[in-house]
């Protein structure tokens, strides 16, 4: 019955993406297609949960529906809002769409039924993942315990990527001047609202970075959450007090900590002659060593995401707009 | 603690966490010696790892203390090894280089994320050449992918951001079909280490999954490693970006997509399968030609030296995929030969121009009428670069292509080795004409002796050299090789 | 009815992804470019949870008296590459911002005759 | 025990016909700002509804404090994000359909849009071509 449930919702789900796709392909208002593209991250959030990704379900509502969308909207600020529909190659995409399309049908064919327990993937790993997390890392949450434990050297590179986008971003547009900028004006049911909202989604970022082993979510969707509390103050106060709050130029060197924080915890374990991320050697306990090093290199993460996340947002924000005629 | 033991996470590690120290101290001079640090750091790991593979064949390393299809493996075979000395050894060479050229060329308020984004494509590149992952792969590709991205945006003509954004959305779309390819394969077997894929893909081997999966990994890698079809963003994004940055990537960049490319061909789904099976083997060969040809042709129509320099990058990415698409043991240790020597003359050619660059602020050939006299040095290290890539007898240049041409009669293709010929003389004539525009035209009026930075010098000339000395004795290169072939020969089943 | 049912998902995400490639290349607006981009990484993501996904599976969080439990390394594969994502499309558009400001414009077609016009000027230039 | 069952049920019952009346109503509704009013009644009561269905269901446990934050939160932000958006269409330009025509009177939502679109131009000058 509640399998059958699912699948229904999943069919209802996908064809809502189909649909938004359509109509972001149609639309030449980039404002709207933007909102789309939100909605349509939002979706995809629903339909990982309807498939039993929680922890992906949360990244991808807070990074997909939430930041990218902020920033999206930014960059269309600082830039044209219509596409120019004169200049659509409609053709020259077909043969390679369609043949990418042809590609990927003949390969998906021999796959096993999606939802088929008999499938190689749930049988090599899979297992052995949920019973070494409980006898040997001893969280309820398994995709934590793969992503900081086992698969520590990805999530490693996962934060040097964040990091290295905020450097990249940096590079290009700077920190921005918030000097000139027209300051937003001041709405009194917009300031008693947000204030409590804040500090409720600051707390909230807190509960996510630290229940993350009990529950979904971790460093990543703390980080973001995190950040998406200082974008409000700033959206809502103006980025002259936000960045009174925390100045643009600790935030590279915050990002910089986390990466660190990651780095350091990994090396640790080498002065015992253990490998990179070896949290065992982190205490004289192996269980009670994961659970430290995964709560250390999930601190780490959550603050190299949180620190990137904000200097992305206010490198765009702080940029002037420039009119061309 | 045994520093020894630990050399193949701290090759990536450590040039991570410098970059994120280069952040943290935000000091232009600091930033540039913690590069330098790190570089060196490297070389002197890679140079130990390859001892240590000579010795022992392959180094597993398991991070985090889970076992290999568990957790995430770092495994260095002899092609891995050599790999890491061509990126490692370019990577000092470019850091000490890039001390004034940076200086000269990039804004001051980035020239402390210059460095820490030139660690970060490094760290990346190295991360993807000692991982035995397929899925972490895909990670550090885009770790070296973004921050390329970002520093050749840095170039300061406004098409360096246009060839950026045009890189960011081919590699983007690379990235993703390389995703796609893992994910296909693991589907079919359960399983991210290469080497568990490559003891559980024959079961698979004969379904359409794996058949697509090979398509999907070849043609993502073929666009970071700028096989023909694919190669729009590379001629741009050489051409514009700041010397130090299409010297690195010159010598290395396109160089470690194709490792990629050899390891899943190779290691992953092995010589019977990708080669012969699959008829890609034939598919590469005649990419490869019409590569080096059009690549070859093109160079010669460009009026700007760094973009014709790149065309040229484009063909001889052709002679490697031609050799590879041989499938015989004398193509690989060609091909492999070829990646080393390349990285060699490129490496020379491109920080010649970044010298010209620094002087004149500008690689078009108009403004090299003359540049013999004014800047000897200089133009002598790109002449012998030049000659390299001529393939003249010998520089290393010389070295790869006699082995592939040997290659190609032994497998009694003497067509393609006719074009091989051909194509060496399409080199002559680009080559010739900056020489000849170098030292047969007189300077402009008042332009004497031009003086430039020791340190870029240097750099500049240990690369030159090293083009002879590989060409004279290519012992060491040639026996990495053709380690790496026994071993990659020995492995696939 | 059972293939067809249970490689719905599959055909649907494919589908999802031809468009996304459709609108990166079709459209020559940069913007949209990379919107094309990010929902055809998106729907990369949603195969890859289709793949962990076991009929009448729970979430990969350890509760008592539940067995059975969906593949979590599709999970972890994917939040790094959503965060891999996440990173390319503000990279990209704080290029595109950079190239509005250099260009005056954010159409591909338009920036390339511009291009066009760079190149001609520098070749005139160096014979003259 | 089962009066607790037959007011989840009613609460549930309700929740999903406003969710309705407020798809259909943003579906119908002739212009933004009685669109959005559509759109709020369904997120404000509809949604909380809901919850309060599934928790009366659920019984007492660690999830039920969640959701009560959760109707906390609705209650709080929602009624604030409608003003936001009313606000920012009203700076904009946008005049509500009524004012001028009945909604009976063949007055299509496409009307608001264009004004929308012809204010922008106007307004800031923007180089991008709207869409005819």
């Amino acid at each position: 019955m509640i399998a059958n449930l699912e699948l229904v919702i999943d069919i209802c789900l996908l064809a809502f993406l189909i649909m938004i796709v359509f109509a972001s392909i149609k639309i030449t208002d980039l404002f709207a297609v933007t909102m789309l593209f939100g909605i349509f991250s939002f979706v995809s959030a629903l339909l990982f949960l309807d498939l039993d990704a929680v922890d992906v379900a949360f990244t991808e509502a807070a990074v997909g529906a939430g930041f990218t969308t902020v920033l999206m909207l930014s960059a269309l600020r600082l830039t044209t809002r219509f596409e120019n529909v004169k200049h659509r190659h409609s053709l020259l995409g077909l043969p390679i769409v369609i043949l990418t399309g042809a590609a990927l049908l003949y390969g998906v064919a021999d796959f096993p039924n999606m939802g088929d327990a008999n499938a190689p993937i749930h049988h090599h790993l899979a297992p052995d993942f949920i019973r070494l997390t409980q006898q040997k890392i001893d969280i309820p949450n398994i995709v934590t315990a793969v992503l900081a434990s086992f698969r520590g050297y990805d999530t490693f590179g996962e934060t040097v990527v964040i990091f290295s986008a905020g450097a990249a971003v940096l590079m290009l547009l700077g920190m921005g001047h918030v000097e000139r900028k027209q300051e937003p004006e001041k709405n009194l049911i917009l300031w008693v609202v947000v204030k409590p909202m804040i500090a409720l989604i600051l707390i909230f970022g807190l509960y996510v970075q630290f229940h993350g082993d009990f529950g979904a979510g971790g460093g990543f969707q703390a980080g973001v959450i995190f950040a998406s509390g200082f974008i409000l103050y700033s959206l809502v106060f103006g980025e002259t007090y936000a960045r009174k709050v925390i100045p643009a130029t600790i935030l590279p060197r915050l990002s910089a900590l986390g990466v660190l924080i990651y780095g350091v915890t990994g090396l640790m374990s080498l002065i015992s002659n253990k490998p990179f991320l070896d949290y065992n050697a982190l205490s004289s306990n192996p269980v009670g060593g994961q659970h430290l090093g995964i709560l250390l290199v999930e601190a780490g993460v959550g603050l190299a995401v949180f620190s990137t996340i904000l200097l992305i947002y206010y490198s765009f924000s702080g940029r002037e707009v420039i009119h061309y005629e | 603690m045994n520093l020894m033991t630990h050399l193949p996470v701290l090759i990536v590690v450590v040039p991570l966490l410098s970059a994120a120290l280069c952040v943290l101290f935000n000091n232009r001079k600091s930033a540039w010696l913690i590069t330098l640090l790190a570089s060196f750091f490297c070389f002197y790991a890679s140079i130990n790892l390859i001892q240590i593979v000579q010795e022992v064949d392959v180094i597993i390393y398991s991070v985090g203390g889970w076992e290999a299809p568990l957790g995430i493996e770092l495994r260095i075979d002899a092609l891995n090894a050599l790999m890491l000395l061509v990126l490692s050894g370019s990577a000092v060479l470019v850091s000490i280089y890039a001390l004034k050229s940076v200086e000269k060329e990039i804004p001051v308020q980035n020239q402390v994320l210059f460095y820490t984004a030139l660690l970060l494509v490094k760290a990346g590149l190295i991360g993807i050449c000692v991982t035995g992952d397929a899925f972490n792969i895909f990670v550090f590709l885009e770790i070296s992918s973004i921050s390329t991205y970002a520093l050749i945006s840095l170039g300061h003509d406004r098409r360096a951001l246009h060839a950026s954004y045009q890189y960011l959305i081919m590699g983007t779309i690379g990235a993703t079909f390389i995703l796609i390819g893992i994910g296909f394969m693991y589907v079919m077997t359960g399983t991210l280490n290469i080497q568990d894929l490559s003891q559980r893909l024959p079961v698979v081997a004969d379904t359409s999954a794996i058949r697509a999966a090979f398509a999907f990994l070849t043609i993502g890698v073929g666009i970071k490693a700028a096989m023909l079809p694919l190669h729009q963003w590379l001629p741009n994004a050489y051409a514009y970006s700041p010397s130090v940055v299409s010297t690195f990537l010159a010598a290395t960049a396109t160089k470690v997509a194709i490792y990629v490319l050899i390891r899943f061909q190779l290691s992953l789904f092995g010589i019977e399968f990708s080669l012969l099976q699959m008829p890609f083997n034939k598919i590469l060969m005649i990419l490869g030609t019409i590569g080096i040809l059009g690549g070859s042709v093109s160079a010669i129509y460009q009026s700007n030296v760094k973009r014709m320099l790149a065309y040229s990058s484009v063909a001889q990415i052709g002679y490697i995929l031609l050799a590879i698409g041989l499938a015989s043991e004398p193509g690989f240790t060609a091909a492999l030969l070829h990646i080393f020597n390349h990285a060699l003359m490129k490496g020379t050619l491109f920080m010649a121009l970044g010298l010209i660059a620094f002087r004149f602020a500008s690689t078009e050939l108009s403004v090299m009428s003359g540049i013999g006299k004014t800047m000897p040095l200089t133009m002598a290290a790109f002449l012998i670069g030049g000659l390299s890539l001529i393939g003249v007898p010998g520089t290393a240049g010389f070295i790869s292509k006699w082995y592939l041409v040997t290659a190609l009669l032994d497998a009694s293709l003497w067509p393609l080795a006719l074009v091989i010929l051909i194509a060496s003389v399409l080199t002559l004539i680009y080559i010739g004409r900056v020489i000849e525009v170098a030292y047969f035209q007189p300077a402009p009026e008042g332009i004497t002796q031009q003086k430039v930075p020791k340190s870029m010098l240097v750099a500049l000339w240990i690369f030159a050299l090293s083009n002879i000395y590989f060409g004279l004795y290519s012992d060491i290169s040639l026996g990495i090789s053709s380690l790496a072939v026994n071993q990659l020969m020995g492995v696939t089943p | 009815m059972n293939e067809i049912l249970g490689h719905f998902n599959y055909g649907i995400v494919i589908l999802l992804m031809m468009m996304g490639l459709y609108i990166v290349i079709a459209s020559s607006n940069l913007i949209k470019k990379l919107i094309g981009i990010s929902v055809f990484q998106v729907s990369v993501f949603i195969l890859y949870i289709t793949f962990g996904k076991i009929t009448g599976g729970n979430p990969p969080i350890i509760v008592d008296n539940v067995d059975v439990y969906s593949n979590p390394l599709p999970h972890v594969l994917i939040l790094t590459a959503i965060v891999v994502g996440v990173a390319t499309t503000s990279v990209g558009l704080a290029l595109i911002v950079r190239i509005r400001e250099a260009y005056g414009s954010t159409d591909e077609d338009d920036i390339n005759d511009i291009d066009k016009n760079d190149n001609f000027y520098l070749k005139n230039r160096s014979t003259t | 025990m089962i009066i607790i069952g037959w007011l989840s049920d009613v609460c549930l019952l309700l929740g999903g016909f406003l969710v309705l009346t407020g798809a259909v109503g943003l579906l119908r509704l002739p212009d933004f700002f009685t669109r959005l009013h559509a759109a709020s009644v369904t997120e404000t009561l509809g949604a909380v509804l809901l919850i309060i269905g599934i928790m009366l269901d659920t019984g007492l446990m660690l999830d039920t404090a969640k959701l009560i934050l959760l109707i906390c939160v609705m209650f709080i932000a929602n009624p604030t994000i409608t003003h936001g958006l009313c606000r920012a269409a009203a700076h904009g330009g946008i005049k509500p359909a009524m004012e001028t025509k009945s909604p009976m009177q063949n007055s299509t939502p496409s009307d608001s849009k264009n004004i929308y679109e012809n204010q922008i131009q106007t307004e800031t000058g923007v180089s991008g071509k709207a869409p005819k």
